[in-house]
């Protein structure tokens, strides 16, 4: 339930995969394309990705979090290619038992994604262009 | 040996192409296979990081080369 | 962009009721039917609302959510009536403009819902049932 | 005077009805409410809490009821 895709992620579908009848609670990420960074106008955003070390390394974010929390079930959705302003650039799905397990897991999935996953963003602005965190 | 090296985002730009073919010395390390890269393009110096994944894998500074190996660049990564 | 239904939550509508073009984070929180609690089977859930006053308590949560952390939008839904198991209960979802703070707000809002919300929940098991957290 | 109560969750189902007509001394104060109410249904007295809302909010014990308030019995609350 690890995907890199450059479709438009189906939030919906996202959170289907992780239904589960011993799951009390769900706790969703979704990260979306702002309209400004550090009062930076954004016009677009550009994605990429080295597939399938990006994968391998999702599914090492899946088993880590599985291994540190009651997970029942997690989902991982990473688009990847031109963005607009509102688009879904990621989505994390996590279920457990309990409502603060989900929280916990799916906090952890994120920050660790931001992290070890080889994927890259260029911000693109009026009249310029940045790869994120490139520079010190 | 040859060794063809991916490179992703910003050194992608940087190298001005997303495969590179390069002679390095046998049994040469990740360090050194980066010494090279970094003279042959010194704007990736000027990054916040750079490592070498080999076969979809982080790995050390030491480990060696091998000539079937995929290679690839990773600049600073900002998925999310 | 409170409410409590008798109707089974759409998700997707409450997730699209916290678009934000300046949020770059939405955090949803999904409470679903577990099929057991404390090893009892459950076979179903009851939920009862007293309606005007736990609408209340959600816009203050809601405002409370708000005062706290730069939130964009908050979006909470409470089912009532006959759940059965995996059926949603619950939705919260908050966009906010960096992912820690909708993560915060969000398990702020959920805790608190179960604080002071005057709705109820009773467990129908193979055989008995029981109001939920009514007994010392 | 007459006050109306609505009860909710197991506070209904003990008093085995939504709705109940109270005759309560004038000026009674929600602490003296839930000691009639108490002493009318007692098990009541078993619940985890019990606290009384008026008019759609909480309200403290020494608040003062008045003849057109709404008023609701709250056990302990378990929705989300």
């Amino acid at each position: 339930m690890i995907k890199i895709t450059d479709q438009p992620i189906n939030i919906t579908e996202v959170i289907e995969l992780v239904n589960a009848s011993g799951a009390g609670a769900i706790d969703v990420f979704i990260g979306t394309v702002r309209n400004k960074t550090q009062e930076k106008q954004v016009t677009r955003l550009e994605f990429e990705a080295y597939d399938g070390m990006a994968v391998k390394e999702m599914q090492k974010i899946a088993e880590s979090a599985k291994s540190k929390w009651p997970v029942q079930k997690i989902a991982i959705y990473h688009r990847k290619g031109v963005l607009e302003i509102g688009e879904v650039a990621v989505v994390i799905a996590v279920s457990t038992p309990h409502r603060k397990d989900a929280f916990e897991a799916c906090q952890f999935a994120i920050d660790t994604l931001k992290q070890t996953v080889p994927i890259w963003k260029k911000e693109v602005f009026e009249g310029g262009e940045e790869w994120v965190s490139a520079h010190p | 040996m040859e060794v063809n090296i991916l490179a992703f985002g910003i050194a992608r730009e940087i190298m001005g192409k997303q495969n590179l073919v390069l002679e390095i010395p046998n049994q040469s390390t990740v360090k050194e296979l980066l010494e090279i890269i970094e003279m042959q393009f010194p704007k990736l110096k000027d990054l916040a990081s750079m490592t070498i994944a080999i076969n979809e894998e982080y790995v050390k500074e030491e480990r060696e080369i091998k000539a079937m190996d995929e290679i690839a660049i990773i600049p600073p990564v900002s998925g999310g």
